[in-house]
């Protein structure tokens, strides 16, 4: 209990820290922080002179406010994960988590959206379905004075805070990642197979981006396929299947989604290639990812931690709230930590299983 | 009265359509060969026994639904909700296989539920007399719902790691055959029974070719229609099972993809009308067969998904533009609805 | 349009010259000549499949000739559709009416020649002043979908009527009117005649086309055979004409007296039936081995009842009278259980609901007894099949090119013998015939009735239901006649007379 | 003014329950095309009303603006998908050009920097484009449109995703703004949402289009029967061509608001719209099988989609709930409506006679012995024939000055006799309809009621011209009365006003006797001048209005009510104008026609007789109402159209005498009579012959024409 309290608060203070890099680290942006953060006049930071008045300022702050929360849809692990644990989280501040489903409809998301603006939430935290549909949203929520956090992906429309992987770096490390089991002097054929998600979504492209220009680079290796299988696994088992009849020598599959890069490796062991056939996958810390680890499906893992983004959003969220500061006086992200996992060799409490939240003493 | 059933106009289209010795199932078949051929030509690897297994394991599961979907549509009906049924009866079955059960009984419940939804599809359009555009579209949604509320955890079920055996038909092997071509030739044989060699097939056929008539004739076409959607639904299972345990997953979100319509093309374009009462297991094969082609050749030469997609449009709207020559509709005859 | 200088009586308007067309390889129509000339009234004749209706569409422009020429008023033409057909006044009035049914009455009227912009309410009118005109009791604001046959067919005379054509033509326009619609239909006709147009009207009815037709045209096996002044033919010529032989005897013999029904076995009863506004109070009783005719108006209930019976349709569930088959009481949902306790019905309809157009002959049969609980068999067998139906093709001489024929491909008379055989493979002990003969060619007749016959020799309790009364009374041991949903009158066979029937079913 | 029945007993609210019918307004309601809609519209209210209820903010004019302005665009899909499934065809490939525009819009706008005003039309032109293709393929290849459109709409996609991945960055980027582009967006008209406000004006004009103009019946009627579209002289291929091209057009428009509106495109952008649209135009109540539909249904239905969805999300319900609740919406909604459809015609059919109570006192004797003026005799026995079996129900007869006798027929004509014994017979006149009621007016000519047609006049040379067949529409009735339907007896006042009644406005002339059994004040008295060809209704509800005479005098109009078997005489000059009063009330049949006698009384036709039995049977609705639903019509007991009688009345409304034919030997019915140099001539509606009594006391020289014209050389 009192680790995780010193993790969150941890936790919080490297994000605060982070979200001064923040600026100079997004290029577009201009940056914001020296200008806002002369401005902070912040009343509410004062008054933590002892420790019952933090208390007391603190629960003030917080207690009985509202996060609203739009993911894409419920019901996939990761959505599932970032629900639990800010619900659980921010319950354990006192704090209110409303949840909209849109279930993949984008235009209900945006509808979503938009009526959450009019019921003026105290945070709104969503999970972009692409880099633009909600751009004017979040702009008009800021101007209502609605602090955002954009999980995962981040619209083109900066707000409050960003927090998710880095892709660029996510894709440059599983290139690298390849290079060196694949590249010169590797012994393999040098032949790479990319699973790519879908072929318009950020996410995807920033990572195959990186990945492909990290992988140019090294001339022995040969990407044999880049495909797109829309964040299917079924399609991506196809895919690869036909992949593996034209060479059978693939050195090394990788896809950019945990879940999708199932069915890949699924197609890999189906023709009897598995150990020699390299799957790598990105993704977040889902059961299913750990026990595809486990059972040697995927052979390595790239795990940004799905629980600790939901933590930090939380964290963001409670900053926010207590320092009153205004939406647009800040602009931070914070780039979840990456790590490698393989068989036997990561540590389990990565994983989380939604069917076992893990949630605080209340 | 009927004087035009007599003269020789109606025949432009039953009798006409067989004196023109091409029908359009042998046009698809034509249409793949010339293209298989192409490919053969100038795609190394694309000839190879193993390519060949590939490209037919690809499109085994869309073969195996198409199969499932022709009953329905011979019977002049259309199930939209097929995809929905697939995932939540398989992904039910998954889920009962993480419970601890074994895979026969997990299996058969979810063929159960499959069965179940189908003759409620059934039932509506049967004895409500919605018809079955609407009820399916309206089934569609209530199925996915229900499903992910009442009977899953997740958008996401998948196969736990025990279930081995079960595995075997989506990973499996027997004599070098993918294990989900073998589930495609038998189910294929089984419809391809049921349809044309079995009186409830002839059934089907009669319920499609004329609906007042059959009822006339003393078919009860109403339980008929419960049963073909049953079959349709529980086919339709099977596919799910496949699919979750080649990728030892089933995802929901196959429910929002666009695989109902590509189900719908391969019935149609074998030939399988819409207007009911034409086509058979053969012309579901050869539509699949034309669109597995066109994938795995485009796979290989390692074309963009979406240019992929343009030119299997293409050349559908080629395969469509000409039947429509070689079978040009009489105005004067046609039926309408398709 | 071309209403500014009527053509001068007499003068052929119309021309067609070596029509031919092909369908498939096979010849509908060869070397036909045909004129109208304005100012007459053309009837033309012939059987089933002798080209009447190739001939029309296709100078209505429905349909396109393979070969030969056109000519209105001397200049030649070529309809590609029947708009073009319809620009030059050609006008047919279709016998499957060709109305559109989710429209109004009006609408209907007024398509094809409605301005960019329709006010509704002056149009309703102007309607219902076309009709009543004509004498023709519809209500112009109902949808065309709510309307029975004839008044169908009455909109689409009135349409052809005012739409300022200067040919139409009629496709047995009177298959459906009853006597004193018809009687205002020739006046109708008359009319436009004198006002110089040109009429061809298509008829089975000879008698019709002799008394109404100036000229007569007939038509055989897609050929020309004769055209001739009406005034100088007689029926037997025409029956020559059509059929390429002398026939000696009517095809409507009466059937020999069978008025042994005393000792006859009851084996139907049907007591007060009762559905909707349709079918009110009808009573009837039907014994073994006897023929009963039913004839009487379209929308009489006749069709509905037989419908009911066989489990077709449904009768009132409160009030809907009762049926005994063989003392016991009988209620039918779905036609199944009809045809598992013996009663059969055999449509009026076969290309509605008859038979089923992709099935070969022997399928077709075959299925009627698949479909009963006794033939029933899990898998079919090819063999039994042809056993089977080829026996019952046999027995009702259905004659199709080869045994594996599409049904579609047969002649109207061989249809209807197929969907009779496929309700006689069910052993039925009780059979309606709806309509039996209609859209049957000559030759075929007789032979229905001879099956119709043998049945009731057989032993079993026959109905034919048929507006044609020539039938009526050739085939039936007894006549019930049917007005307004119940049965008014009963005949016995030598009682009854057309007048007498036509009487009973109209006041 | 209406003529209330004379009240015996009986409760007033009974009385009143069966005056305002419930039923009669159901019937009614039931029977207008607009009602077609009902379930849905219902479902649609009943959702906004739900949902204002259960969430805040809901009732709101922000929130309506917002909602409003979030719907528009799935509109403009709806009315493309609509117009397709409306011609019998679908059209799958709306998300897919609704998503080709909004990206096209973006490019042409932001990256391409082209003035607004080219960006709409640029635009709207890649929708007709691909609407076009869609159009070349199904109209002129006679492709089905279902595989079709399927297959655009995967081209269409992909090409979506594959320009998306090219300009996604540089759109990014991009950031232009304009004034013209936020009004198209986020801006107002008229305190509507600019797209909503389109939307109005698109679906306004669009409906008046389909359901008024040439193009919208062609496309209908191509829906509902492309055979029957192709007979009458539709271009099909060319209408099926240009919907798909309006249908595409109309997606790109939705395309267009949406990335004004939010400046966004994404891979899924529009994806399942064609679902959506294809679920809100069937919950609409579109039908699939095509023909039946309008714009309005289509909207009906995008908004339910809408609002469910919308509502749902906004309520937190986790999304799997939100899909179950539209379909079971769906199901339900489409389950009730074809019932619906399908029992609509049924129940009108059923409901459609609405007896109403008519309370009338005992009827005066008419025994030989009886002593009153309606004793019955034999004299009408003693008839010459006239025309007999030459005619069919000649219900009025009249006679010029040439002695020429003329009278209606059920062929709908008017016969001529002439000759010293009437021997001559000729058609005078093919009118159609059912001749009913004569006069001649101050130019000799004949005017004559036409039963379904309206008053029309013939010349003396047998010219027929129409004088009127519409009055003025009275507001307060569901139906649209103004066509005349069964113009009954007129006749002309001195300043040439030819007064007409109109039996009733519920039934054809053929079902006239359904009015008789309903009892209910369904008739009117009409003005027609022929000087301003102006008609006026005079009197509504009138109890089947029927015989109709000009007093002697010129000062007022007597009528008869049948079913109330009273006569009314309406003042039209003098101090009472305007007034109605009872001249002669509680006959003992039913009257028909009224004429003057020479005398200066009036003759008076009584069709029938009344029977205790049916006079209890009108007190009792109830009862006629279940007589008709459970009895064959030849079982019904009706007004008794029997032997019926003629009676003379003086200027006060006395009766005086009478002439009967009890058995109906001869005059079966009488519905006419007319006196004519010293003769009464008859008329009947059923029967077969015209007949004359030589009236012994009468002027020999008094004759109609004169007698309201004047003597002419």
């Amino acid at each position: 209990m009192t680790l995780r309290m010193t993790a969150v608060v941890a936790m919080a203070s490297a994000v605060l820290l982070a979200g001064c890099e923040a600026g100079t680290r997004s290029g577009q942006e201009a940056p914001v922080g020296t200008a806002s953060t002369a401005q902070i006049k912040a009343p509410s930071l004062t008054g933590g002179d002892s420790s019952a008045n933090l208390q007391k300022r603190v629960d003030q702050a917080l207690q009985g406010k509202t996060i609203a929360w739009v993911p894409i849809a419920l019901g996939i692990p990761l959505a599932d994960i970032w629900t639990q644990v800010m619900r659980s989280e921010a319950e354990a501040r006192g704090m209110k988590l409303e949840v909209r489903d849109p279930n993949w409809n984008t235009t209900a998301a945006l509808q979503a959206v938009s009526s959450l603006i009019a019921e003026k939430p105290d945070i709104l935290v969503v999970h972009n379905p692409n880099v633009q549909l909600y751009a004017q949203e979040l702009a008009r929520a800021e101007a209502a004075g609605i602090p955002v956090i954009q999980v995962n992906m981040v619209s083109n429309q900066k707000t409050t805070a960003y927090v998710g992987a880095d892709w660029p770096k996510v894709g440059r490390l599983l290139g690298e990642e390849i290079v060196r089991s694949c590249g010169k002097g590797s012994g393999s054929s040098g032949k790479v197979a990319i699973v790519q998600g879908e072929a318009t979504s950020a996410v995807s492209l920033e990572q195959m981006q990186a990945a492909a220009e990290v992988l140019g680079k090294d001339p022995s290796i040969k990407i044999v396929s880049n495909q797109a299988a829309n964040w299917d696994a079924s399609k991506a088992h196809d895919i690869t299947a036909t992949v593996l009849q034209q060479h059978p020598d693939l050195c090394a599959t990788v896809g950019f989604w945990g879940v999708m890069q199932t069915g890949a490796a699924q197609a890999v062991k189906s023709a009897g290639l598995q150990g020699k056939v390299k799957v790598y996958a990105s993704g977040s810390d889902g059961k299913l990812d750990c026990d595809n680890i486990d059972s040697g499906l995927i052979t390595k893992f790239l795990n940004y931690n799905s629980s600790s983004q939901a933590r930090s959003v939380i964290a963001i969220a409670s900053f926010m709230l207590q320092t009153g500061l205004p939406p647009s006086a800040v602009r931070m992200a914070d780039y979840s930590p990456l790590q490698w996992m393989e068989k036997g060799n990561y540590d389990p409490a990565l994983c989380y299983d939604t069917s076992k939240p893990r949630s605080p003493a209340k | 009265m009927t004087d035009t059933t007599a003269t020789p106009d109606t025949t432009g289209k039953g009798g006409g359509r067989r004196r023109l010795v091409i029908s359009q199932e042998q046009i698809v078949l034509i249409v793949t060969a010339l293209l298989a051929i192409g490919f053969a030509l100038t795609l190394s690897g694309f000839a190879t026994i193993g390519n060949l297994l590939a490209l037919t394991r690809s499109v085994a599961i869309l073969g195996i639904l198409g199969i499932a979907m022709s009953v329905v549509v011979i019977g002049r009906g259309l199930d939209l909700s097929l995809v929905a049924t697939m995932a939540v009866s398989s992904a039910f079955a998954l889920q009962l296989m993480q419970h601890g059960w074994g895979w026969p009984g997990a299996a058969a419940a979810g063929m159960g539920v499959a069965i179940a939804i189908g003759l409620i599809n059934g039932f509506i359009i049967a004895f409500v007399e919605v018809p079955a555009l609407f009820t399916t579209l309206a089934t569609g949604f209530l199925i996915f719902g229900l499903g992910r509320t009442f009977l899953l955890d997740g958008v996401i079920t998948y196969l736990p790691p025990q279930a081995e055996t079960f595995a075997w038909i989506g990973q499996g092997q027997l004599l070098g055959i993918p294990a989900p071509v073998i589930v495609l030739a038998i189910v294929a044989l089984f419809v391809q029974v049921l349809l044309s060699r079995m009186t409830v097939g002839r059934f089907v056929y009669a319920h499609g070719d004329n609906v007042d008539a059959a009822r006339l004739t003393g078919i009860a076409v109403r339980p008929l229609t419960m049963l073909e959607y049953a079959i349709c639904a529980a086919i339709g299972c099977l596919a799910g099972l496949v699919m979750a345990a080649s990728t030892a997953s089933i995802n929901m979100q196959i429910v929002n993809s666009t695989l109902i319509f590509d189900v719908i093309l391969v019935v149609v374009l074998g030939g399988v009308s819409l207007v009911g009462g034409r086509g058979g297991v053969l012309s579901v094969l050869a539509g699949t067969a034309l669109i597995g082609t066109l994938l795995n050749g485009m796979t290989i030469m390692d074309l963009d998904n979406n240019i992929q997609n343009i030119v299997k449009g293409a050349v559908l709207l080629a395969a469509i533009i000409v039947d429509n020559r070689l079978h040009p509709q009489d105005e004067e005859t046609a039926r309408q609805g398709d | 349009m071309n209403a500014t200088n009527p053509p001068e009586s007499g003068t052929v308007i119309l021309r067609v010259e070596n029509g031919s067309k092909m369908y498939a390889g096979v010849h509908a129509l060869q070397d036909v000549g045909f004129d109208v000339r304005a100012g007459e009234i053309h009837a033309l004749v012939g059987e089933n499949g002798a080209g009447k209706s190739t001939l029309c569409k296709s100078i209505a422009g429905a349909i396109r000739l393979s070969s030969g020429r056109m000519s209105v008023d001397g200049q030649s033409v070529n309809f590609q559709r029947p708009g073009d057909a319809l620009r030059a006044g050609v006008c047919m009035v279709y016998q499957e009416t060709s109305l559109v049914p989710s429209m109004t009455v009006a609408q209907n009227l007024e398509l094809g020649r409605e301005r960019l912009i329709t006010r509704l309410r002056p149009l309703n009118i102007k309607a219902q002043q076309q009709l009543q005109s004509l004498n023709f009791h519809v209500d112009p604001t109902v949808l065309v979908a709510t309307l029975g046959t004839a008044q169908r067919q009455m909109v689409e005379i009135a349409r052809a009527a005012y739409h300022d054509a200067r040919i139409i033509i009629f496709d047995e326009p009177t298959a459906s009117l009853t006597p004193e619609e018809k009687v205002h239909f020739f006046y109708l006709l008359r009319d436009l005649r004198a006002k110089g147009l040109g009429i061809v009207f298509i008829s089975h009815a000879l008698e019709e086309a002799l008394e109404l037709a100036d000229r007569i045209t007939v038509l055989r096996d897609g050929r020309h055979v004769v055209t001739q002044d009406a005034s100088t033919l007689t029926r037997e010529d025409l029956v020559r004409h059509m059929v390429g032989r002398d026939v000696q005897a009517t095809h409507y013999g009466r059937r020999a007296g069978s008025d042994a029904k005393g000792k006859r076995e009851k084996v139907l009863t049907v007591e007060n039936l009762t559905m909707g506004n349709i079918v009110k109070n009808m009573s009837f009783t039907l014994y073994a081995g006897e023929v009963v005719g039913i004839a009487g108006l379209i929308g009489s209930g006749r069709t509905e009842s037989a419908k009911i019976v066989s489990g077709a349709l449904k009768r009132n569930l409160i009030g809907g009278g009762s049926v005994y088959l063989r003392g016991r009481p009988v209620r039918y949902d779905v036609p199944k259980q009809a045809i598992d306790d013996g009663i059969v019905y055999i449509t009026e309809d076969r290309k509605l609901n008859g038979f089923f157009e992709t099935m070969t002959v022997e399928e077709n049969i075959h299925l009627g007894s698949l479909a009963t609980k006794k033939g029933f068999r899990w898998f079919v067998s090819g063999r039994q099949r042809r056993e089977l139906a080829g026996a019952l093709a046999a027995r009702l001489k259905v004659r199709a090119v080869s045994a594996g024929a599409k049904i579609i491909e047969l002649s109207g008379g061989n249809q209807q013998k197929v969907v009779v055989a496929k309700s006689l493979i069910q052993e039925p002990a009780v059979v309606f015939f709806d309509e039996p003969t209609r859209g049957v060619d000559v030759g075929a007749i007789p032979e229905i009735h001879q099956a119709i016959r043998q049945l009731a020799d057989e032993g079993k309790a026959v109905v034919v239901i048929s507006s044609y009364l020539p039938e009526v009374l050739a085939v039936s041991d007894r006549i019930l006649v049917a007005r307004q949903g119940r049965i008014v009158e009963e005949f016995s066979a030598a009682d009854a007379s057309e007048d007498r029937i036509m009487f009973a079913a109209i006041h | 003014m209406s003529v209330a029945s004379s009240s015996v007993n009986g409760g007033l609210l009974r009385r009143l329950r069966y005056r305002y019918s419930a039923r009669l307004l159901l019937s009614e309601l039931l029977g207008k095309r607009w009602m077609e809609p009902a379930i849905p519209f219902a479902l649609m209210i009943g959702l906004i009303v739900w949902f204002s209820m259960v969430t805040t903010n809901y009732a709101t004019l922000g929130n309506a603006q917002q909602l409003g302005r979030e719907f528009a665009e799935a509109g403009f899909v709806a009315i493309a998908m609509a117009l397709t499934v409306i011609s019998g065809g679908i059209d799958l490939s709306v998300g897919a050009v609704f998503a080709l525009a909004n990206l096209a819009a973006l490019v042409f706008f932001q990256l391409y920097q082209w003035p607004v005003g080219l960006v709409i039309v640029a635009t709207l032109a890649i929708g007709a484009g691909i609407g076009a293709i869609n159009g070349f393929l199904i109209g002129y290849m006679r492709t089905r449109p279902f595989l079709t459109t399927l297959v655009t709409l995967i081209v269409l996609r992909a090409t979506v995703d594959l320009l998306g991945q090219h300009f996604s960055i540089p759109l990014a980027m991009a950031s232009r703004t304009s004034w013209t582009w936020d009004v198209l967006g986020v801006g107002w008209i008229a305190k509507l949402p600019s797209n909503l406000a389109i939307l109005g004006i698109v679906a306004i004009v669009g409906h008046f289009l389909l359901s008024r103009s040439r193009p919208g019946w062609h496309l209908t009627a191509i829906g509902s029967s492309r055979k029957a579209a192709r007979h009458a002289g539709i271009r099909v291929e060319r209408v099926l061509f240009l919907t798909y091209v309006m249908s595409g057009t109309l997606a790109a428009a939705g395309g267009l608001f949406y990335a004004a509106r939010l400046q966004s495109s994404g891979s899924d952008t529009g994806i399942g719209w064609e679902i959506s649209a294809l679920t809100a135009v069937v919950l609409g109540g579109v039908s699939l099988a095509g023909g039946r539909g309008t714009v309005a249904r289509a909207l009906i239905g995008a908004v339910i989609v809408f609002v469910l969805v919308n509502g749902l999300v906004r309520m937190g319900f986790p999304g799997a709930l939100s899909s179950t609740a539209l379909g079971a919406v769906l199901l339900i909604a489409v389950g009730i409506d074809v019932k619906w459809a399908k029992n609509r015609g049924k129940a009108i059919q059923k409901i459609y006679v609405n007896p109403t109570m008519v309370e009338l006192p005992p009827s005066p004797s008419i025994t030989a012995d009886g002593g009153t003026a309606f004793a019955e005799n034999t004299r009408l026995q003693a008839s010459e024939e006239i025309g007999l079996n030459q005619v069919q129900g000649p219900e009025d007869i009249i006679l010029d000055r040439q002695d020429r006798l003329y009278c209606g027929t059920r062929e709908g004509w008017v016969l001529r006799f002439s000759g010293p014994n009437f021997e001559h017979r000729e058609v005078f006149a093919r009118i159609g309809g059912r001749p009913l009621g004569m006069a001649f007016d101050r130019d000799d000519n004949l005017i004559v009621c036409v039963g379904g047609m309206g008053l029309y006049g013939v010349t003396p040379a047998g010219k027929i011209y129409k004088c009127t067949d519409q009055t003025q529409r009275s507001l307060l009735k569901l139906n649209d009365d103004s066509r005349l339907r069964l113009a009954d007896d007129c006749d002309i006042a001195p300043d040439g006003t030819v007064w007409f009644s109109e039996a009733t406005i519920r039934y054809e002339m053929h079902s006239w006797f359904l009015d008789g059994i309903e009892g209910r004040a369904n008739g009117r008295l009409i003005a027609w001048n022929p000087k301003t060809n102006k008609t006026r209704t005079v009197i509504k509800n009138a109890v089947f209005p029927n015989g109709v005479c000009v007093a002697h005098d010129g000062r007022s109009v007597l009528f008869c009510s049948s079913w109330l078997c009273t006569i009314y005489r309406h003042w039209i000059e003098g101090p009472k104008a305007g007034q109605t009063e009872v001249f002669a009330e509680n006959l003992p049949g039913y009257p028909d026609n009224l004429n003057r006698s020479s005398d200066g009384g009036y003759w008076l036709a009584m069709v029938g007789i009344r029977s205790p039995t049916f006079d209890l049977m009108m007190r009792h609705p109830d009862v006629r109402q279940r007589m008709i639903k459970q009895l064959p019509p030849d079982e019904w007991v009706y007004p008794g159209i029997n032997n019926g009688c003629i009676v003379k009345f003086d200027e006060s409304g006395r009766a005086l005498e009478s002439m009967w034919d009890p058995g109906g030997t001869k005059h079966a019915t009488v519905t006419s009579m007319r006196e004519h140099k010293g003769w009464l001539y008859i008329g009947g509606l059923e029967n077969n012959r015209i007949g004359r009594v030589r009236l012994p006391d009468a002027d020999p020289a008094w004759n109609g024409c004169d007698a309201y014209w004047g003597a002419k050389s």
